[in-house]
């Protein structure tokens, strides 16, 4: 009972700090965090293939981009309602990550993540050459639409958006919480603990992974959404591998199969980026690059798996 | 020359040898028996530096050879040849062969002199010197997998059940093998199922029981008496 | 006609990479995700020697046997250490990798594309087309270079070490072969076949960082893939870029 | 080698006909027709390579056979997936322990015996599924690992973990338990613990057992089967089998 009340504490500082957040940071750190968590909810999303279930997805940039466009046209072609944006988004990502699934899911270990990585590619070709549509190699721009319900709106201020972005980023991880608790998330983990095992005491192991790589799925296209929201573009660039390969970073650095880990993975990478990159300017990857690998070798269970450790002795 | 003492070794959790001691003088064929799951191969393995373990020492030449690198402990003039046989399957005889024999300090003159040598016990390898290994049957290569551990030059070969599953012509070539084997000074420390075998070939014999060796005797002494081996291996 | 002879380029080039980095995941079950990242390098290496004025093939010796040494360090520092633990690890280790390797190219030698002057400038006509004879010098240097590779597996002491350990480690260790040395050797003779690559499909696609990100695996794949079946544009625009 | 191994078939709860399984040009099961019938332990014997495990992994799914049926409750279940011959009540246990490691021992059970109940449900915690639960903790009791429950499998003794193998099996709730060599790698004291547990679990439901050490087989067992080589040699009572001349030539070797 402890653990858990102390649980429920560290819950609601780490809530309230994120929350005070732009009453007290400067205009740069304040878009900082929340991109970081917008980044965050994406390398959450992952977790829970990578950390849960056990397959590593290299293709979550298809959901997130597939999040953006979708939220992109719904903006550009019907109302610039974020509602509509929201329920556009979500569709363009599950679509994407229902193929995805079909095809990935037969497959185990590196072969399903080369899978992944070459679904995702192809989404990257045909957004970037299906130029009526997606504005190719230039992307598209729109305006940002306000924050809405029936009968009320207003114009996003930064602060607003800060909140709307953590108030979606704390439902979902509370909601993906609960699903890692319960039957369902169990199963996942026993997959990925022992995937024959898992079958042999009757669960339908593919069946159990399409549903994982859609949930995840959508949670990547929910980030996407959000990002395209907060920058007022989508661009290719966020269709590419690299989007896929960091996504698998913050949750290396972070600590895979905790939700949060990731979220810290992801903070870590940025402010990494951005102290590394005075001294490195665009190749900070060398030394992030290093520290990723140093990480794996030294550190398996991550930064959060590292500090927990060492909390509890 | 070798001895293991008391020695503990595990496969992850499971406890397998609980302290097995034994020794092997130069040039002595000594047999290991026991029944099916006892840990009588877990011993060769951890002899042969495969499984590691966690407690007790190997000796080997009065050298402690205990984590020494597998490969290094072959080329100390240890050949184990496995209860499978592990022919690498698509490597010709002769492939098979120079596994062992490609290493430093190998002339020419010796490896036409080792070759031979075998080739002579098995004039059957000879023939299918170019054929692939996995296209040998159970008897050839389990001949091939002793050819093979020969051509180390080895002080000891840890002999792993040579006779499974081998038609009783073949039993009686692999004894003569281990005989001529032993004129040629090579000791054999020699795992098997078959009692009679064992104890026509071997000058001592340990028993083990569930990860310990429960009883040392001389050959002949239980070839008289078998109420040891009844005990033990009985049914 | 031409279609058949870029195809058969190409798919040479392409199976000699492939062939380095099956020979590393068939023998030590490493998938290799920097294996694109020593292909490029080993094309910078090529420029450079060039750009000292050395010849085109001092350029393709030295780029395989720098990345040789390259790649031997790189499995005694990350992969060796990694040795027992989960296939995951692995993937991820190459794949951090593949990011240092990417940018310390990108930081090294800038993100303007460098070109690798062929050796062979002539043509042959065929067809009432003209055809680049270094095209066909490529394939079958490649050729050449695979089956320098099979002899090798085939014949040599090592290559013999090599395949043992590939059916079964444990028994080759009890043969006396130093299975870990072995695995470092493989390493570095996938990567060094990567940079011969590198080097001879340097004057055809030019040289950049972007030979050889992680997307490599699947955007190179699919890329070459695409050009194996349109290869009228690739035929074209390298005699383009001549002319212009 | 006829079909009708025993004399009544009328009790069969699995009955196998022409069993075959090639791998290349290899019959690692040669047209092996057996039944089982309900109730207590049988055991599969034979000398390493007979089979007996390719014939447990063409039983629960894991390999396709080449050819023939399984029939369980008139059922041709020959080739079904493992998901799904475990929902035909077929459980087994492996040779090679194999458990969720990094798993509690009531998680591991706790998620056998979920397979039977809410497998789908996404939203409520998993504790809130007392039903479940209470039937994991049911199994632990029975098998004895009582007081263990929050223990991660790695760290349970080999025999603990032995043991754990045959609670998971039990609590998908299974008409047939088959057990690959339970007593493997165990001390004198842990085989006779198991050998005490399977005795007391065969009463509710049939056994089918492969198992090296003949002190374990011919106390258990009621009737015991001997392959050899892919084919069925010999199938009778502990007593009937130890008297067999083909068995003692081929298997009992001294």
């Amino acid at each position: 009972m402890a653990r858990r009340s102390g649980y429920w504490i560290g819950f609601f500082l780490v809530l309230g700090a994120l929350g005070a957040a732009p009453l007290v940071l400067p205009e740069f750190w304040r878009r900082f965090v929340t991109e970081i968590l917008i980044w965050g909810l994406l390398a959450m999303s992952s977790d829970i293939l990578i950390g849960y279930t056990g397959v590593v997805s290299f293709g979550h940039s298809a959901f997130f981009g597939l999040g953006m466009y979708g939220a992109a046209f719904g903006l550009l072609r019907f109302r610039p309602n974020l509602w509509l944006a929201l329920a556009f988004g979500l569709l363009a990502a599950a679509t994407v990550a229902a193929f995805v699934a079909y095809f990935s899911t037969r497959l185990r270990d590196i072969y399903f993540s080369i899978c992944t990585l070459v679904f995702s590619q192809i989404f990257y070709v045909i957004i970037f050459t299906w130029t009526e549509v997606t504005g190719g190699e230039n992307g598209l721009v729109f305006r940002q639409p306000p924050l809405s319900v029936p009968g009320w709106q207003r114009a996003f201020t930064p602060a607003t958006l800060h909140w709307f972005v953590l108030s979606i980023v704390t439902l979902t991880y509370l909601a993906l919480r609960q699903v890692t608790r319960s039957p369902f998330g169990m199963v996942l983990q026993a997959i990925r603990e022992n995937e024959s095992r898992t079958m042999a005491i009757g669960y339908d192991v593919k069946r159990y992974k399409i549903v994982a790589v859609m949930l995840s799925g959508l949670c990547a296209g929910l980030a996407g959404i959000l990002y395209a929201v907060q920058n007022r573009f989508v661009a290719p660039n966020f269709v590419f591998f690299d989007v896929s390969g960091e996504v698998v970073i913050f949750n290396v650095l972070g600590g895979m199969g905790t939700l949060v880990g990731p979220v810290l993975g992801a903070a870590v990478f940025f402010l990494l980026r951005e102290g590394l990159s005075r001294y490195f300017t665009e190749y900070y990857l060398i030394p992030v690059g290093m520290i990723f690998m140093l990480t794996v070798i030294f550190l398996p269970q991550g930064l959060l798996g590292f500090l927990r450790r060492q909390l509890n002795q | 020359m070798l001895a293991a003492r008391d020695v503990h070794a595990f496969y992850g959790k499971s406890h397998i040898l609980h302290g097995v001691s034994l020794e092997v003088r130069a040039g002595e064929v000594v047999g290991l028996l026991g029944r099916n799951g006892v840990g009588k191969s877990t011993t060769l393995k951890t002899i042969m530096g495969l499984v590691r373990p966690a407690r007790g020492a190997i000796v080997f030449d009065g050298r402690d050879v205990t984590g020494v690198a597998t490969h290094r402990l072959a080329r100390l003039g240890l050949a184990w040849v496995p209860e499978d046989r592990r022919i690498f399957p698509s490597l010709s005889v002769w492939e098979n062969l120079r596994t062992g024999l490609d290493r430093a300090g190998v002339g020419h003159a010796k490896r036409a002199d080792l070759l031979e040598k075998v080739f002579r016990y098995f004039p059957l390898l000879a023939e299918r010197r170019y054929q692939a290994g996995r296209t040998l049957s159970g008897g050839e290569q389990q001949m091939l997998a002793i050819a093979r551990a020969m051509m180390l030059e080895p002080k000891i070969i840890l002999l792993d059940e040579p006779t499974e599953g081998l038609m009783p012509r073949m039993v009686g070539q692999i004894r003569e093998i281990i005989e001529t084997l032993r004129q040629d000074g090579v000791a054999i420390l020699l795992v098997e199922q078959s009692v009679p075998l064992t104890l026509a070939v071997s000058a001592r014999v340990y028993i083990m029981e569930k990860g310990v060796v429960r009883h040392e005797a001389p050959a002949p002494a239980l070839r008289a008496d078998d109420a040891v081996i009844r005990r033990y291996l009985g049914v | 006609m031409i279609q058949l002879l870029n195809g058969l380029v190409n798919g040479m080039i392409l199976a000699l990479v492939a062939s380095g980095l099956t020979l590393i995941f068939g023998i030590m079950d490493v998938v290799n995700f920097a294996h694109g990242e020593l292909y490029m390098l080993g094309a910078y290496v090529g420029t450079t020697v060039l750009a000292a004025g050395g010849s085109f093939w001092l350029a393709l010796g030295v780029a395989s046997v720098t990345i040789f040494c390259l790649g031997a360090a790189i499995q005694l520092v990350t992969l060796r250490p990694l040795l027992g633990r989960d296939p995951l690890a692995t993937i991820l280790a190459t794949f951090g990798l593949s990011l240092v390797l990417q940018n310390y190219a990108l930081w090294q030698y800038g993100p303007v594309a460098r070109k690798i002057q062929e050796p062979f400038t002539g043509h042959f006509r065929i067809f009432q087309l003209e055809y680049p004879w270094y095209r066909i010098i490529i394939a079958v240097l490649s050729a050449a270079i695979m089956l320098a590779l099979w002899l090798f597996l085939k014949r040599a002491t090592w290559g013999i070490w090599i395949r043992a350990t590939a059916q079964d480690r444990t028994m080759a260790a009890a043969m006396g072969i130093p299975v870990p040395l072995v695995h470092t050797a493989v390493f570095s003779l996938g990567g060094a076949m990567a940079a011969a690559s590198g080097v001879l499909y340097g004057p055809l696609v030019g040289v950049d960082q972007t030979l050889g990100p992680g997307s490599w695996w699947s955007g190179g794949w699919a890329t070459s893939a695409a050009r194996c079946w349109r290869p009228s544009s690739s035929a074209c625009s390298s005699r383009s870029r001549r002319s212009g | 080698m006829s079909a009708d191994a025993f004399p009544s078939d009328r009790g069969a709860l699995v009955r196998t006909e022409g069993l075959t399984m090639r791998f290349g040009g290899l019959a690692a099961l040669n047209d092996v027709s057996l039944s089982v019938e309900r109730g207590g332990v049988h055991a599969i014997i034979g000398p390493n390579g007979a089979g007996k495990s390719t014939f447990f992994n063409c039983l629960t799914g894991v390999l396709k056979p080449t050819a023939g049926r399984i029939v369980v409750n008139g059922e041709d279940v020959a080739g079904l997936p493992p998901h799904a011959i475990s929902r035909k009540s077929i459980a087994r246990s492996y040779q090679v322990t194999n458990l969720l490691r990094g798993a509690t021992v009531l998680e591991n059970v706790r998620v056998a015996a979920q397979s039977r109940h809410h497998p789908w449900r996404l939203h409520r915690h998993y504790r809130a599924y007392h039903q479940v639960i209470d039937q994991a903790l049911a199994v632990i009791d029975a098998v004895g690992l009582r007081g263990k429950e929050e223990d991660l499998a790695s760290n349970l003794s080999h025999g603990e973990q032995r043991t754990l193998e045959i609670a998971i099996a039990l609590a998908t709730e299974p008409m047939l338990l088959c057990l690959d060599e339970p007593t493997a790698g165990m001390s004198a004291a842990e085989t006779r613990q198991t050998v005490e547990l399977i005795r007391r679990i065969a009463g509710d439901l049939t056994v089918l057992i492969v198992e090296h050490d003949m002190d374990v087989v011919m106390g258990l067992a009621r009737t015991v089967t001997v392959l050899h080589y892919g084919e069925l040699l010999a199938a009778g009572s502990p007593a009937e089998i130890q008297a067999d001349p083909r068995v003692l030539e081929v298997y009992l070797k001294t």
